[in-house]
């Protein structure tokens, strides 16, 4: 989910010190500490996998689907078994690699085009700026799923079981193309306003190349509004995801990402294997929780207005 | 006013045109890039009697040579698919040849509904909570209340519903049925399943899960926009004039908080849109929602493209009407 | 060749049945919710409620309702009982007299007599009106003067409904009345079991009235049957069908009403039943355990061998496939007791035959030891085939309906423990996947599923592995095969073709162009409001059903 | 006098009509930010008879406008708290009041007219509303006569066409017109005491006098007493009586305006009067004060102004905190060295 009140770049402050304000305002909150241990947790799930399990989640025996965990999640399967028999624990420790890669691609994609566009938008004006802004009345007409679904039904392809870029290409490609706006969007109102700054008019007069402009004087003051709603978004994008691997359009089994064992697991909550359908569940939301109010503290840091 | 009335509703128009073109453009280049579906219809691999492909392209209105130019916009055929919306031909259906028109007509009544119930919910939760969290700043309270919608907002609401339908609702059915017994109003509400019986009562619940996206957000909002106005001088000069506490909130803060937290429904109003989506499906509401998600599951392509164009309306109609709630409540953009 | 035509066109019913059983979508009109001895029950999205336009489950479960057939198949035995028909005799197989009851009625107070019948069969058999029942009547003197060859397809307006050249002829030769309540059926070639296929909604009368405004008969079916709309039937919102007063026949319902509610899947009404608002439901998978640990649920339980069955098949016009001893090693290692446990005890039971035993005919374990988990025997046969190919994997096609993936998955998983042999699912869309298995496209053993249209074993042979290697799916061809179907077509008496069949069954068996995995089971629960709840294994609904005639609803 | 409190029902409980108007004594404030505790206001005192202006003149930040919002009981808490003193209209202190008799206060005994009037009225209603809402709430007028009463009003501040732009919103006025309407609204309900808070900071230079003008006469017509508060002594020149004079949250200098302008007893006063432009200094340089208004957070020891002053003697300024010191009656300046400063000594 979006948030509409990005904090306005203040572009008297020296950028240095308004992060390092930030930075030491976050360090002592404890809600933020708190998230950041969940993101660490997570982030290390994604890259060092067999830290964290030493089972292969494709050695899967059929006759041992769904032994729920043990009391004390220990033995042979801490976590128990999923649907097909496979180490339950495994399974969600590998589908995190997917689910972080596919949501950080996204994520950069999107920055780096709502940055570029947003810049472009706001230092030129006129004709592009009408292109641009026009271009993102569009895309904000239709939201990130229901663009998602249009993209990933259209272009459907058969089940394949290839690497990491083959399974989360296709979602990261239709989530990117409706996930620039927002980043855009800001970044434009945030250049309009520092270009008319003296300091960046003196810049203009010294005979600065707009180039020289744009990234030395602009891009820091555009980046304040934009990273405050990183951490958010990345979250709408895990959760996007799982709503599309649901819809049985996001990842495709047998690849794996927390979407694609929600849902599995919502196959059989019903029937009491809660396990199966809380502990991802319990993963992506914590997650999503800890993205959530890091941003919440970004945005507040950046913003002390609000705070 | 008028002249701001007029040049919205253009830019709406314009917007609107170019959202369709968007949407007939990414089908024209499926249709180039994949292959034709009427190709597709033949099992992709066989190579059909070209005079058999015709009749099928010419059934699916793909009969234009542009469709064999990756990259044409092929606007001919954009011309006459709004032609063909604007004199209420939506097409059929491929499983069941059914008129896309005569479903609309079914399902958008539903999923208005279904957005009542949501919008209200929403705005309702999220007025008290932001509110209530203005009040608080900085304390207690002000971190339980955003710390508790973000966790809410967290939770996709399709596994919020998930949830409801699996453990929650058979139970809480049984249990009201048991003191209210089963055609009572409370022993409809908690059904888990839509039912076209009771179209109003069992579409509450629903609805109110529905509600919960967007709130972290929009309370968000509703507490920047009330501490802004508290602190604001206008506020201050009304407490110099002696004013009552409720009457300060009331007329002075709640009508100026109101104009962000309008644009800001407006917003979520489009993610409203994609909840809807699961929602119906989860719950088996025959609506503008479940409709694209059977498009997907059936792929059917133009049950997307026609549930799409309307959530494209849609969301155009609900941000011209925000903008001009705005110009009714502020009196700036009115006599601009 | 005859038999081979009805074959055909049962292939095409259950295509049908398979593809468009599930799925609907429930409606926003104002229902009645009086509770009275109203019948809920669960349904999908109908065809038609015309005989003869369905085809399918869901349709068929209204129609017969609401309509009567000649017979009535008894849901215990499969077994065709009289209903309509006073009596219905031959002597040579060949040449039929059916004596109707007098004095039957329509919803509209027309006659059923003999014109009513022949006016529904000339309605289905004519080509032009692109029936999907219009196959039953392949076996009528007459069809084919109705039935000439299609055009040819480029000359079609709508791809998918044939086109046919003028016809001139709109009734079947074959069917005469010598009087108001008889009818003469002549067949093209002698046909021992044509009773037994008079109970079906191909076979049904149709009201004049209906046909003469068919899409109004559409919403509201004027039929002869026991239920009657009062209001039209929605698609979106189901309907009502109340017990009609004026029912003379035998076999009336002791219900006052039914109203179906539409299910986008069939299972989707479980959460339903257990709040009492559907009558009779079949669990999703993961209910099934806790519905069956439910020790009151359970009582209310029915369990049934099933006529479904899935079946992995192999391309035997594949070189890898080649050897029989791969074939076996591939089914032996298929632990059948895992993999359902993997897709949810209870759905499913392990087949070891190419016909179910719930089939007349069916059951005879023709597969035996090769469809039988022995993880040694299995790396025992495939050593015998020589090993897998190096480096290469086995990739197994689906179609992506539903949970094949994941059946397939497990099976995978099964035979890559086993075996040691790495797989790979390719899941396909449907329509993708029925021409890819048709064009012999698929390069690895493929998902194939099979549902009956009637109670014979025959059923279960010719379609899937009949009519020579380049026809059928697999690739199969086999001479004693094909004498034996031949032989069977011909045969005087059922007893006889079914022995017939049952030994083209242990060619099958010895071929091996297939592995028989799972027969289904029907497993539907029902509410305590309810008894003697019956279900016909052949034509029961994927998402449960019931015999609306013998349901009794408990004061 | 007594008509002076004529409001009826509305009439101040407890009033000694012979008591000053208002009287503030020893008046505390104290910001809490993030745990740490703020003097703003530090023990203010003064007195405004009925019918004269009192200005308070001070650098921003001095606590001049605190101060008059602790009066009026509309400072923001949190951060601000009254932490001590007392605010005695005719003899009642304000202070010891409960919430609801304060509400009552003001606007009918004491009102006020902010520095931005387009920030410091609501955008989204006319302005007639805004002062009709006065009479609507504190009188219980109906809509209608509340209107005319508006009317009235704006017609006597001096907006022209008073009866089309009752209707008006804030924006649609300029920034003159648009204080004219504060201040109509402040003497809405006949208010005792008006304070003025900057009421020509923000306007151009022709228009302040204007402004001031018309306080002026509605102060002499009403027999009002007027707080001026503001940050530029030239302003108030020629309209108030006396001075008090803010720095650092304290009145450092108190005095009659012909006083404070002749012979300022504190060097910051003096300071002030040096950066006034003049006639008779045309040609001079400005005098501008060194250094930076004090930050209230971290006060400097001793006297507050030490380090910004020249009449220093830097161990006594730095370490002890002067007292207050009368030169003449009425005339009290918070410094060490106020007698040397007041001879023009230093």
């Amino acid at each position: 989910m979006s948030e509409l009140t990005a904090p306005k770049a203040q572009p008297d402050a020296p950028q240095a010190s308004l992060w390092k304000d930030a930075f030491r305002t976050m360090a002592r909150r404890p809600d933020v500490i708190f998230a950041t241990l969940i993101l660490l947790f997570v982030f290390t799930m994604a890259a060092f996998p067999t830290l964290f399990t030493d089972k292969d989640p494709t050695y899967c025996i059929g006759r041992d689907a769904r032994q729920r965990p043990d009391t004390w999640f220990a033995g042979e399967h801490p976590l128990g078994t999923d649907g097909f028999g496979c180490d339950f624990a495994a399974t969600v420790v590998h589908g995190t690699r997917p689910t972080i890669v596919l949501a950080l691609t996204v994520m950069i994609l999107a920055v780096i085009i709502g940055l570029v566009l947003g810049i472009l938008a706001g230092y030129y004006g006129g004709w592009l700026d009408a292109l641009i802004s026009r271009a993102l009345d569009v895309f904000i007409v239709l939201p990130m799923l229901l663009g998602a679904i249009l993209l990933l039904s259209l272009f459907r392809n058969g089940g394949s079981s290839g690497g990491l870029l083959s399974t989360v290409g296709p979602p990261v490609i239709a989530l990117t193309v409706f996930g620039w706006m927002e980043f855009c969007r800001y970044t434009r109102a945030a250049t309009i306003e520092t270009k008319n700054l003296d300091y960046v008019t003196a810049a203009k007069c010294l005979g600065a190349k707009d180039r020289r402009i744009m990234f030395r004087h602009i891009l820091p003051n555009a980046i304040v509004p934009v990273t405050a709603v990183i951490p958010t978004t990345i979250g709408g994008i895990i959760v996007t995801e799982s709503a599309l691997a649901v819809l049985g359009i996001g990842v495709q089994p047998p690849a794996t990402s927390w979407g694609v064992l929600l849902a599995k697991g919502t196959e059989w909550a019903g029937g009491g294997y809660i396990y199966l359908f809380g502990i991802p569940l319990l993963l992506l939301i914590g997650t999503v929780f800890a993205f959530a109010t890091f941003g919440d503290a970004l945005r507040d840091a950046l913003d002390p207005k609000l705070r | 006013m008028g002249r701001y009335v007029i040049r919205r509703l253009l830019q709406a128009l314009l917007t609107l045109g170019v959202a369709l073109f968007l949407l007939h453009y990414m089908m024209a280049l499926s249709v180039q890039i994949r292959g034709n579906p009427a190709l597709l219809f033949f099992g992709g691999k066989r190579t059909p009697d070209p005079a058999m492909l015709a009749q099928v392209e010419r059934l699916y209105g793909l009969d234009n040579k542009c469709y064999e130019r990756p990259g044409d916009p092929c606007l001919t055929p954009f011309v006459e698919r709004l032609q063909d919306y604007a004199s209420g031909d939506f097409g059929t259906t491929l499983s069941g040849n059914r008129d896309v028109g005569e479903l609309l007509a079914v399902y958008i009544p539903n999923t208005l509904r279904l957005f009542m119930f949501s919008t209200v919910t929403l705005v309702i939760l999220a007025m008290l909570l932001g509110t209530w969290a203005a009040r608080h700043r900085g304390r207690v309270i002000d971190h339980s209340v955003r710390g508790t919608t973000i966790l809410i907002d967290s939770v996709p609401v399709f596994l919020i519903l998930l949830a409801y339908t699996y453990i929650i609702a058979v139970p809480l059915t049984q249990w009201a049925r048991g003191i209210w017994g089963s055609e009572s109003f409370m022993g409809q509400l908690f059904r888990p399943n839509y039912s076209p019986d009771y179209p109003w009562t069992t579409m509450i619940v629903p609805g109110i899960i529905l509600g919960t996206v967007g709130l972290a957000t929009l309370t968000r909002l509703v507490r920047a926009s009330q501490l802004e106005n508290l602190g604001s001088d206008f506020v201050r000069t009304a407490k110099a004039k002696g004013l009552k506490k409720a009457r300060i909130t009331v007329v002075h803060v709640v009508r100026n908080s109101m104009i962000p937290i309008i644009t800001g429904i407006g917003y979520l109003f489009a993610f409203m849109l994609s909840g809807a989506v699961l929602t119906e499906g989860v719950m088996g509401i025959p609506g503008m929602g479940r409709m694209i998600f059977q498009g997907v599951q059936r792929q059917e392509v133009n049950l997307v493209i026609v549930g799409l164009t309307v959530s494209a309306v849609v969301v155009v109609l609900v941000s011209l009407a925000v903008d001009l709630l705005y110009a009714a409540l502020d009196p700036r953009i009115r006599y601009e | 060749m005859r038999r081979m035509k009805i074959a055909m066109a049962a292939t095409a019913a259950a295509v049908l049945a398979l593809t468009s059983a599930c799925a609907g979508d429930p409606d926003d009109v104002e229902g009645e919710g009086d509770g009275g001895s109203v019948l809920n029950m669960q349904i999908g999205e109908p065809r038609s409620l015309i005989p003869g336009g369905s085809g399918e489950s869901e349709g068929f479960r209204i129609i017969k309702n609401v309509y009567e057939g000649l017979v009535y198949y008894d849901a215990k035995t499969g077994e065709p009982e009289n209903l309509v028909a006073e009596s219905i005799t031959t002597e040579d197989n060949q040449t039929w007299t059916i004596k109707i009851k007098e004095g039957l009625k329509f919803h509209n107070g027309e006659p059923v007599n003999a014109a009513a019948f022949m006016r529904s069969w000339n309605r289905t058999a004519y080509a032009p009106n692109v029936l999907p029942l219009n196959g039953f009547f392949s076996t009528f003197a007459g069809y084919e003067e109705m039935n000439p060859e299609q055009l040819p397809e480029e000359q079609w307006a709508d791809p998918e409904v044939p086109e046919f050249p003028p016809v001139d002829v709109k009734e079947l030769s074959g069917v005469t009345s010598p009087d108001e309540y008889t009818i003469q059926v002549e067949l093209a070639a002698p046909f021992a079991s044509f009773a037994t296929m008079l109970g079906y909604e191909a076979f049904f009368p149709v009201a004049e009235e209906c046909l003469a405004d068919t899409e109004a008969c559409e919403k509201q079916p004027i039929g002869n049957g026991p239920f009657m709309f009062e209001e039209p039937y929605s698609i979106e919102n189901g309907g009502t069908a109340v017990a009609w007063d004026e029912y003379q026949g035998d076999h009336a319902p002791s219900i006052d009403a039914v109203r179906w509610h539409v299910y986008l899947e069939g299972d989707d009404c479980w959460a339903d039943f257990l709040t009492g608002d559907i009558d009779v439901c079949r669990p999703s998978a993961a209910d099934y355990e806790s519905a069956v640990n439910d020790a009151e649920l359970a009582e209310r339980r029915i369990v049934q061998d099933g006529t479904s069955i899935v079946v992995l098949g192999f391309p035997l016009y594949d070189e890898t496939y080649q050897d029989v001893n791969l074939r076996h090693a591939i089914s032996v290692a298929i632990d059948r007791e895992g993999v359902l446990n993997v897709i949810g005890p209870d759905r499913y039971n392990p087949l070891d035959s190419w016909v179910p035993a719930s089939i007349l005919g069916g059951g005879q374990s023709a597969c035996g030891e090769f469809c039988t988990y022995d993880p040694e025997l299995a790396t025992q046969l495939l050593e015998d085939a020589g090993g897998w190919p190096e480096g290469e994997k086995l990739r197994i096609w689906v179609n992506d309906a539903s949970d094949n993936v994941d059946i397939f998955r497990a099976i995978g998983d099964s035979i890559s423990q086993t075996l040691g042999i790495e797989y790979e699912i390719v899941s396909m869309d449907w329509p993708d996947y029925l021409a890819a298995r048709e064009a012999h496209n698929l390069d690895g053993p493929f998902r194939d599923g099979w549902g009956p249209d009637y109670n014979l074993n025959e059923n279960y042979l010719e379609p899937i592995y009949g009519n020579g290697a380049l026809k059928n799916d697999n690739g199969f061809e086999n001479e004693q095969y094909e004498a034996n179907i031949a032989e069977a077509g011909t045969a005087s008496t059922i007893e006889e073709a079914v022995e017939l069949y049952q030994e083209a069954e242990r060619t099958l068996a010895e071929v091996f162009p297939s592995a028989p995995i799972f027969v289904e089971q029907v497993s539907y629960f029902h509410t305590e409001r309810v008894s003697n709840v019956i279900v016909h294994p052949i034509y029961s609904g994927p998402g449960g059903d019931a015999e609306l005639r013998d349901i009794v609803i408990n004061e | 006098m007594a008509e002076n409190l004529r409001v009826v029902g509305d009439t101040l409980p407890g009033a000694d009509l012979n008591a000053p108007l208002l009287e503030v004594e020893d008046l505390r404030v104290e910001f809490k930010v993030r745990g740490k505790r703020i003097p703003t206001v530090r023990g203010v005192s003064f007195t405004l008879e009925q019918g004269k202006t009192l200005a308070i003149v001070g650098e921003s930040g001095s606590g001049k406008s605190v101060t008059s919002q602790a009066v009026m009981g509309i400072l923001d808490s949190p951060p601000g708290y009254v932490t001590g003193g007392e605010v005695r209209l005719r003899g009642v202190d304000l202070l010891a009041q409960d919430e609801e008799s304060r509400r009552t206060v003001r606007a009918n005994h004491i009102a006020i007219v902010f520095q931005d009037a387009l920030s410091a009225l609501n955008p989204l209603w006319s302005v007639g509303f805004q002062i009709g809402e006065l009479f609507r709430v504190h009188r219980g007028t109906s809509r209608a006569d509340a209107k005319r009463r508006a009317i009235e009003l704006l017609d006597q501040v001096g907006i022209p066409d008073a009866k089309n732009r009752v209707g008006h919103y804030p924006h649609q006025f300029s920034g003159g017109m648009r204080q004219r309407v504060m201040i109509a609204m402040a003497l809405a309900l006949d208010p005792e005491v008006l304070i003025a808070d900057e009421p020509t900071t923000a306007l151009d230079v022709t228009v302040q006098a204007q402004i001031m003008r018309l306080l002026k006469q509605i102060q002499d017509e009403r027999n009002m007493g007027l707080i001026l508060i503001t940050h530029d002594l030239g302003v108030v020149a020629d309209v108030a009586d006396d001075v008090a004079v803010m720095y650092a949250g304290e009145i450092v200098e108190r005095a009659s305006i012909h006083d404070a302008f002749k012979r300022p007893a504190h060097p910051y006063t003096k300071a002030l009067l040096r950066a006034i432009p003049r006639v008779d200094t045309v040609g001079r340089e400005l005098e501008v004060i060194p250094g930076l208004p004090p930050n209230p957070a971290a006060l400097p020891s001793g006297c507050p102004f030490h380090p910004r002053c020249w009449a220093v003697d830097p161990e006594r300024c730095a370490t002890e905190a002067p007292p207050y010191e009368e030169v003449t009656d009425d005339h009290r300046s918070l410094c060490h060295f106020a007698k040397e400063v007041y001879r023009d000594e230093r």
